[in-house]
């Protein structure tokens, strides 16, 4: 059983390897292998439910013993990795058929189990030296995942990379710290040595490492690699990246605030507000800010992909937020929305991949009317958008619910209505989403789309059944949530399959009587409904417009600035970007380092010539004054 | 003391020569009149006044009154490696004349930043 | 058991009966206003029921009928979460952040099913809908948090519980009970709210391509939406009621007021509306809020 | 539950739709212009359940007020056919009835039951409220006697109808 | 029995190969192609031979000419120069063997005869215990490479060889300066001596000597501001030339300010001086090759950002800074020849230097470009590549001293590192997923080339994915120079 751990993690990557040589036999001996390796890591990663292993040590470097461990709570991560690896490998056989390459789709799908592999080192990991090299090889591998030809790509995945390095350095140098201090990176040495370290010290290892981790949850002020990069990969790797890959930074930061530091220690260190500590309650306003720009931006956007990653950045807010509550019941739902939006954002973006696949497009204004010609996908979406807007009976209301009675019980109100904002705004995008890709009308181009095929619509149907499952069934989840939770330290709290009683929350919850109302009434109102006589279907060029003949010639449909009048209230906010400021700091970095700095090589051999005699001048003069001069 | 200033005189000259002449064949100059002060510079550590030659020809020479003889070993080696050195510099100004044209090393920049 | 199935039964029967009733009154009342004689008072019913018995019914497909479907299901579900003269079905399903979602899915049915009518009127009108479900969304929130913290909990009934005798919240948090008052009327989409509907604009919006049932049944739902918003406005703010008919009283006076300011309101464009509402509610709302976090 | 027959529910359904007509609010012609009188406080015709509607598919009455020119009828037959049986037409001033001042003019639609079918007409240029609110009651007492059948002939006569509008229209 | 673990073989046999070469091109110019690369196989061969002997004993001596130092010229090999040794030889070998497909410009014997000075120059460099036979490796290796630089004799060539001539003949006049007057107030060059002797010198008298000597050595290992003929040459020289230039030339002149510094030089308060010299370097190679369209001048740049980098690890003046170092001078060593090798096959293809035009080379040519990607990703230190290790190692080492001044080298040393990726990233987007231009035909490089890139490549993943030895072995040397076991095993072994 020790040696498991090494296996599940070493499974993806020689399953990668694998698969790439396989690809030079026959494709489908490469898919075929794919599918296999996730399938078995996938298995694996099931034996290890409900278990603890503190530390199996796989190597030392440097005199720090390298260590891989597991728990409910990294199961909880395993499981999002090792299930969504497994959708979008299944997805991408079909989706990515289209590249006459070869080696590019051998390497493509190397580089998502090796992606995958990562991760899961990233969350077995049991040490921080093994935690960040494997945060790096994530890094690089899924650049390459993002980019795969075409300028704006290119662009995405150089932002995505510079940035996930600056953020990984941030780390690091938090890391040197730390092991300068505790000459180990063990989980409860580090822990140890932060808690007997003075407060300075601490802030500022929370501080680095948090930069780090922001970056790859994309949480507001350092969130602008995301919409790019999530929209401009291709359509498999959107879900993983979205779902899956900044789900890591919510672990790391999960990891951080109650592995490294317990919330005791950080309270002890720090002021507390609404008996939060003070870092804390910043990342909660960080969090909570990005539900709402993000929400904001989500709304405006024109392109399927990119609308869905800004909701990213809000929902990734929402686990953020619950995160940083430090209260049992906000931290629950965090780690439970991780999980539900990895869920329900995959079927998503994996809905509208399968749109694109058939279409080619995913400019929203460019679509309608697919409803009649993709059932299926259809369903998908609306269920994974009714999960993301918070709709009660889907699984994302009962994570958000949780959040917001964690909030309500300490009274951190203004971070509750903005969550509560972010979620209402949240109709708004996910509307625009299922109307103008699947409702109006449906273009002419379109008219002989069909349904994607079988094997792209196997992953949605699992993760439709998912999100109903753990929506109506929230306590399946909550098992592997509060078992972990109590090893870090957490004060259980009472749910049951159905929900959550009253008495650890101010209200209570029992999904399973919405449901089943909502179904009841459903099926009553239906039957009434069809008591009356039949409808006749008509088209869709049979249509209200004041008398006039609507031809198939006119675009008669309203898809463009779906909310452009909204867009006219939130104006003001845009006019400050994130990104420009960015942009404003690396061009006037970039032109202080081209003519300033590089231009000291300026091709005069005379100029060089005098910079030798004036080195050799100052260090003679150095030496001539006695080496005063340092 | 003499040979001491003038060496040091020598690689001045020669220093400035390289900094600010323009002509490349003055730079070399340059370059040569320095490694000539180095080498005269070497030479008058090893010098001791009214020394003799450091060969044990005869009986009864007093060591200590001979010149130290690995400077000038070092001298004729550091004078080697100077000639081969301007050999091939000459060379490279040849060639440059042959492509750009003039000797002036302001023009000579087309590797830059 | 037989109890419950009754109430199960009669709950949305008799949400369905005052909501109707409100129609039929607000457009007598209206009339009055207006210096009219004004339609029977069973006009709304004459329509409803005319509207369902049409011989004929056009549909743009599955979603397009399933809209009124749905939007009339979401409103039966809030009606069961919304304690009604002192039994509520739903308590501790959820409460009222539950509710507040639920709430929305009605409007978000309706608007699943306009989509699909592939027409532009009612497109704009749902954009409309949810943009200014956005606007009033924000002031509802605050107003519910205060409420919610007021009496520490968010369970609807024990929030009724907590205003008996006549200890109201409207007494205590007499701001908060004015913005609800405010947000009733986006909710309601009435004046000056009703530029989702704007005849002469969009026609009348979602609802441009519904005719015969499908429109009875978005009728039928906006009976159950009327109900829904006035009694939760009852029982947060008026101490809910312990039988049927003070609350309907007192829903009643509520609606009353509505429409003799209803009736005399202009019409805002609809980022004018967001504005209004993201400024003086939201100011005032969370003015209360901070008296209720003082307090 | 008792069964009722289909005469009974027919009555039944002509007793609800003749209490509440919906007229759709397409102003042909000049005839509108009486249409606000009639809605307002004066006359109020809400108190037959009238009341104007916007969409055709909400409607149950046509209302051709005044001359209908070429043009426009494309977009009435349009309207017409969108609208939701049972649905009625009335001819709105002399214009409908057989061209009236435009009893000349190569644009305008002489004679308006050739296009669509006509259930009642109302005479005048303009008739006043008094004569549409005496027409509406009238349409009422077609209605409860079932004798308002416009669109069952428009369903009947399908092809005569529309050989008339290709006529026109071209 | 002669007995062939004898470090002097190391220099001597090359320098034998060299007249070999000049010779045999009278008789036939085939021969001078595979002539290096019996001369560096042999080195390699008998540098391993001299590792048991170094693991053992710390150090070795050779000793020419039947005297004893210090009046003899002696070759000292320790663990340090015995690795620095081994990867020279290393490169020469694989480098000639890429030779030998890659030069096809007249005068060929020429090219050989240089090319193997050059690498002997510098392990001549990297194993001499002896100051003036230092100037003089030194002056062995800066013709060479002069010659070298300057072969294409096209007009750069001929502008960067001239302009590396001047100013190394400057620096080979400051060196000799700075030994001359150590010899003067020591009266001996051999380095264990003066290290001896020195103590009792004052300060101006070592520190002046230092100052010439330090200026002298930094022009040739690249340290900021002394480095400017290096952005020229490099482009400028052959790929191969570049490779051994970049590889292991300005590593060597690094390793013998080390060697000086550490053995005679001791004093805390120089490694702070040298660290400002280290991160200056590293700041301005890195900046300056962010903005480079040449893809040759971008890698000679970034070498001198690396070489920054280790100088950086070094002036840490601790075992771990030192390990550190050394771990990344074996990663700089390996991937930037490799690098240099690569993209010499690359330009032969492509035709043009401009980064621009490398543009889904990576697609035709994917054996190279996996490669290139390996070194790159070790350069720039990402995980599970060498680079990694030492970088990790480095500012572990760094932050050891938890002083403000070291966390500000350090963000400079990762800012400066995201820099790095910054353009690498740049390159490596271009070529795999860029659109490449239809108007040259590419294809993969030849196949002896790529076996020179592929022993290189491969032995770099090997020690990436099994670093134990390597990182062993570095602490060995590390803590050797630190604890100035140089000096203490050269006086027990007999090295005076």
């Amino acid at each position: 059983m020790n040696m498991s751990l090494e296996l599940l993690l070493a499974t993806p990557f020689i399953g990668g390897l694998l698969t790439y040589i396989g690809g030079k036999v026959h494709r489908w001996v490469r898919n075929i292998f794919a599918v296999l390796f996730s399938l078995l890591t996938l298995g694996e990663m099931s034996l290890f439910y409900n278990t603890t292993f503190k530390g199996d040590v796989w190597g030392s470097l440097f005199g720090s013993k390298l260590i891989l461990q597991t728990n409910p709570i990294t199961w909880l991560f395993l499981l999002i990795v090792t299930s969504i690896s497994l959708l979008v490998i299944v997805f991408s056989v079909d989706d990515m058929k289209h590249e006459e390459d070869h080696i590019v789709l051998d390497s493509y799908y190397m580089q998502l189990l090796f992606v995958e592999g990562a991760m899961i080192g990233i969350v077995l990991a049991g040490d921080l030296i093994t935690f960040f090299m494997f945060w790096e090889i994530m890094s690089w591998t899924s650049y390459f995942l993002i980019v795969h030809g075409g300028k704006k790509s290119m662009d995405a995945g150089y932002k995505y990379i510079i940035m996930s390095i600056i953020g990984a350095y941030a780390m690091f140098v938090a890391i040197a710290m730390i092991y300068s201090k505790a000459h180990s990176l063990v989980y409860p040495d580090v822990a140890l040595v932060l808690s007997q370290s003075s407060p300075t010290f601490t802030i500022w290892i929370i501080i680095l490492l948090g930069v780090g981790f922001f970056v790859k949850a994309a949480v507001m002020p350092l969130h602008t690699w995301l919409p790019d990069a999530h929209s401009e990969a291709p359509s498999p790797v959107s879900p993983l990246l979205s779902g899956v890959l900044i789900k890591m930074g919510a672990y790391g930061l999960f990891i951080i605030f109650y592995g490294l530091m317990s919330a005791n220690l950080a309270k002890n260190i720090m002021p507390s507000i609404f008996s939060t500590p003070v870092l804390l309650y910043i990342v909660q306003w960080l969090a909570a800010l990005s539900i709402v720009l993000a929400t904001f931006l989500a709304i405006m956007q024109e392109d399927a992909k990119r609308l869905l990653a800004y909701s990213s950045i809000s929902q990734i807010g929402y686990v953020v937020l619950g995160l940083a509550t430090g209260t049992s019941l906000g931290v629950a739902g965090g780690l439970f929305h991780a999980l539900n939006h990895a869920i329900f954002k995959s079927l998503l973006f994996l809905a509208v991949g399968a749109v694109i696949y058939r279409t080619g497009t995913r400019n929203l204004s460019d679509l309608g009317g697919l409803v009649k010609k993709m059932p299926f996908t259809f369903v998908a979406l609306v269920v994974g958008i009714i999960a993301l807007a918070g709709v009660p009976p889907l699984n994302g209301f009962v994570s958000k619910w949780m959040i917001y009675e964690a909030l309500l019980q300490k009274k951190e109100v203004f971070l509750l209505i903005m969550a509560f904002v972010g979620s209402t705004g949240a109709f708004l995008y996910v509307y625009r989403l299922v109307h103008s890709i699947f409702l109006g009308q449906l273009s002419q181009k379109h008219e002989n789309v069909k349904d994607v095929p079988i094997l792209m619509q196997i992953p949605m149907w699992v993760l439709v059944i998912a999100t109903v499952i753990y929506g109506i069934f929230p306590g399946l989840a909550m098992d592997v949530i509060v078992k972990g939770m109590k090893m870090f330290g957490f004060a259980p709290i009472a749910y049951n399959l159905y929900g959550f009683p009253q008495g650890s929350t101010m209200g209570a919850l029992k999904v399973i009587n919405i449901a089943s109302v909502l179904m009841i009434s459903f099926v009553v109102a239906w039957i009434f409904f069809l008591l009356f006589s039949k409808s006749r279907k008509v088209s869709q060029y049979d249509n209200y417009a004041a008398g006039q003949v609507v031809t198939p010639e006119l675009k008669y449909n309203y898809s463009f600035g779906f909310y452009m009048s909204f867009g006219r209230v939130i104006k003001p906010i845009f006019k400050i970007s994130i990104e420009r400021i960015y942009n404003y700091w690396v061009d006037a970095a970039k032109i202080f380092g081209d003519y300033y700095m590089r231009r000291v090589y300026t091709g005069n051999l005379e100029t060089y010539n005098s910079y030798i005699v004036i080195v050799v001048t100052i260090a003679a003069a150095a030496v001539l004054l006695g080496g005063k001069i340092w | 003391m003499i040979y001491y200033l003038g060496s040091f005189l020598l690689i001045a000259i020669g220093l400035y020569a390289i900094i600010i002449k323009k002509n490349l064949i003055k730079i070399l100059i340059g370059l040569n009149l320095a490694a000539s002060g180095v080498n005269l510079l070497i030479v008058s550590i090893g010098y001791i006044k009214n020394g003799t030659a450091p060969i044990f020809s005869k009986i009864g020479i007093n060591p200590s009154a001979m010149v130290d003889p690995i400077p000038q070993a070092l001298t004729l080696t550091a004078i080697v490696i100077d000639a081969s050195e301007l050999a091939l510099a000459v060379a490279f100004v040849v060639l440059l004349y042959r492509h750009y044209g003039t000797l002036d090393i302001k023009k000579i920049r087309s590797l830059k930043w | 058991m037989v109890k419950m199935i009754l109430i199960a039964i009669g709950a949305p029967l008799v949400a369905f009966a005052i909501g109707l009733s409100f129609m039929m009154i607000k457009r007598k009342i209206v009339a009055r206003i207006q210096r009219r004689y004004g339609p029977t008072i069973i006009q709304p019913i004459y329509d409803v029921l005319k509207l369902l018995v049409k011989e004929d019914n056009i549909s743009h497909g599955v979603i397009f009928s399933l809209g009124p479907i749905i939007a009339i299901a979401g409103s039966i579900l809030a009606v069961f979460f919304i304690p009604m003269a002192g039994f509520s079905m739903l308590t501790g399903s959820g409460d009222l952040i539950a509710l507040l979602y639920i709430m929305a899915i009605g409007s978000l049915g309706m608007a699943l099913g306009a989509g699909d009518s592939a027409n532009p009127n009612a497109s704009i009108g749902i954009s409309r809908a949810l943009t200014l479900m956005f606007g009033y969304d924000l002031p509802l929130v605050i107003i519910v948090i205060s409420v919610a913290l007021q009496y520490h909990t968010t369970n609807l009934s024990d929030i009724v519980a907590a205003q008996a005798n006549g200890n109201w919240t409207l007494w205590t948090l007499p701001l908060s009970a004015i913005v609800g008052f405010v947000v009733t009327y986006g909710a309601l989409g009435e004046h000056p709210f009703d530029i989702v509907t704007a005849p002469h604009e969009v026609a009348t919006g979602p609802m441009v391509e519904y005719g015969g049932k499908h429109l009875g049944f978005l009728m039928i739902s906006h009976a159950f939406h009327i109900y829904i918003e006035i009694a939760l406005f009852v029982d947060l703010f008026l101490g809910g009621a312990s039988n049927i008919l003070i609350f309907y009283l007192k829903m009643f006076a509520v609606f009353f007021i509505m429409i003799m300011f209803d009736e005399v309101l202009p019409r805002f464009k609809i980022d004018d509306a967001v504005r209004f509402y993201w400024k003086w509610p939201t100011v005032v709302a969370l003015i209360s809020l901070i008296i209720v976090l003082v307090k | 539950m008792e069964r009722m027959t289909e005469e009974q529910v027919k009555t039944i359904a002509n007793m609800l739709r003749k209490r509440s007509l919906w007229m759709i609010h397409y102003c042909t012609g000049c005839g509108a212009m009486e249409l606000p009188p009639t809605m307002t406080s004066r006359y109020d015709m809400e108190r037959f359940g009238l009341a104007p509607y916007v969409t055709s598919r909400q409607a149950d009455i046509l209302l051709i007020t005044g001359y209908l020119n070429v043009k426009t009828l494309r977009r009435v037959i349009t309207v017409y056919e969108q609208m939701l049986d049972p649905k009625y037409v009335i001819g709105f001033g002399s214009c409908a009835l057989n061209g009236g001042v435009y009893w000349d003019s190569y644009a305008v639609i002489k004679q308006l039951d050739r296009y669509i079918p006509a259930d009642l007409y109302i005479a005048g240029c303009m008739p006043r409220p008094e004569a549409i609110i005496s027409a509406f009651r009238h349409l009422m007492e077609l209605i409860d006697s079932g004798k308002a059948d416009g669109y069952k002939r428009y369903k009947r006569n399908l092809a005569y109808y529309k050989e008339n509008q290709r006529k026109v229209l071209g | 029995m002669v007995n062939l673990a004898n470090p002097i073989l190391l220099i001597a046999i090359p320098l034998l190969f060299v007249f070999l070469i000049a010779f045999s091109s009278a008789f036939s110019k085939s021969i001078a192609k595979y002539l290096p690369i019996f001369a560096f196989g042999l080195n390699v061969v008998i540098a391993i031979m001299i590792i048991p002997d170094v693991l053992k004993n710390g150090l070795v001596i050779a000793t020419t000419a039947g005297f004893k130092p210090p009046i003899a010229i002696d070759m000292v090999v320790d663990r340090l120069s015995l690795f620095l040794a081994i990867i020279a030889s290393l490169l020469g070998f694989v480098v000639s063997i890429y030779n030998v497909f890659y030069i096809d410009e007249e005068p060929e014997e020429k090219f050989y005869a240089l090319f193997t000075l050059l690498v002997a120059g510098v392990i001549w460099m990297i194993i001499t215990g002896d100051l003036f036979n230092l100037f003089v490796a030194f002056e062995v290796t800066s013709i060479a490479a002069f010659g070298l630089v300057g072969f294409h004799r096209d007009k750069g060539a001929v502008e960067a060889g001239f302009k590396y001539l001047v100013m190394g003949s400057i620096g080979g006049s400051f060196l000799l300066v700075g030994v001359i007057m150590l010899y003067a107030a020591t009266g001996t060059l051999n380095i264990v001596d003066i290290a001896q002797k020195s103590a009792e010198l004052t300060f101006q008298q070592k520190f002046l000597a230092y100052a010439l000597i330090f200026t002298g050595l930094g022009i040739e290992g690249a340290l900021f501001p002394l480095n400017a003929w290096l952005p020229d040459a490099h482009p400028a020289a052959p790929s191969s030339v570049s490779s051994i230039l970049s590889g292991i030339m300005t590593t060597a002149a690094i390793y013998a300010i080390f060697r000086i510094t550490n053995t005679i030089f001791d004093y805390n308060q120089i490694y702070f001086f040298l660290m400002f010299f280290a991160l200056l370097t590293l700041i301005f190679g890195e900046v300056a090759a962010f903005f480079q369209k040449d893809i040759k001048r971008m890698l000679a740049y970034s070498t001198i950002g690396q070489t920054g980098l280790f100088f950086f690890a070094f002036t840490l003046h601790s075992t771990n800074g030192l390990q550190g170092a050394f771990m990344q001078i074996i990663n700089h060593s390996l991937s930037k020849s490799m690098l240099f090798l690569i993209v010499g096959g690359m330009i032969m293809q492509v035709g043009s230097r401009n980064i621009d035009d490398f543009a889904g080379v990576g697609r035709k040519m994917k054996v190279s470009a996996f490669f290139l990607a390996v070194g790159m990703f070790s350069l720039m230190g990402l995980p599970p590549f060498f680079g990694f290790w030492s970088k990790l190692k480095i500012i572990f080492a760094a932050l050891q001293q938890t002083n403000i001044l070291m966390v500000a080298s350090v963000v400079i040393i990762l800012l400066m590192s995201v820099v790095e990726g910054a353009y690498f990233f740049k390159l490596l987007q271009a070529m795999f997923f860029g659109k490449p231009k239809q108007d040259r035909e590419i294809k993969e490089a030849s196949l002896g080339m790529l076996t020179a890139v592929v022993v290189l490549g491969l032995i770099l993943l090997f020690v990436s994915f099994y670093p134990t030895p390597i990182i062993d072995f570095t602490h060995q040397a590390a803590s050797d120079l630190m604890n100035k076991n140089y000096i203490n095993l050269a006086l027990k072994l007999g090295g005076l």
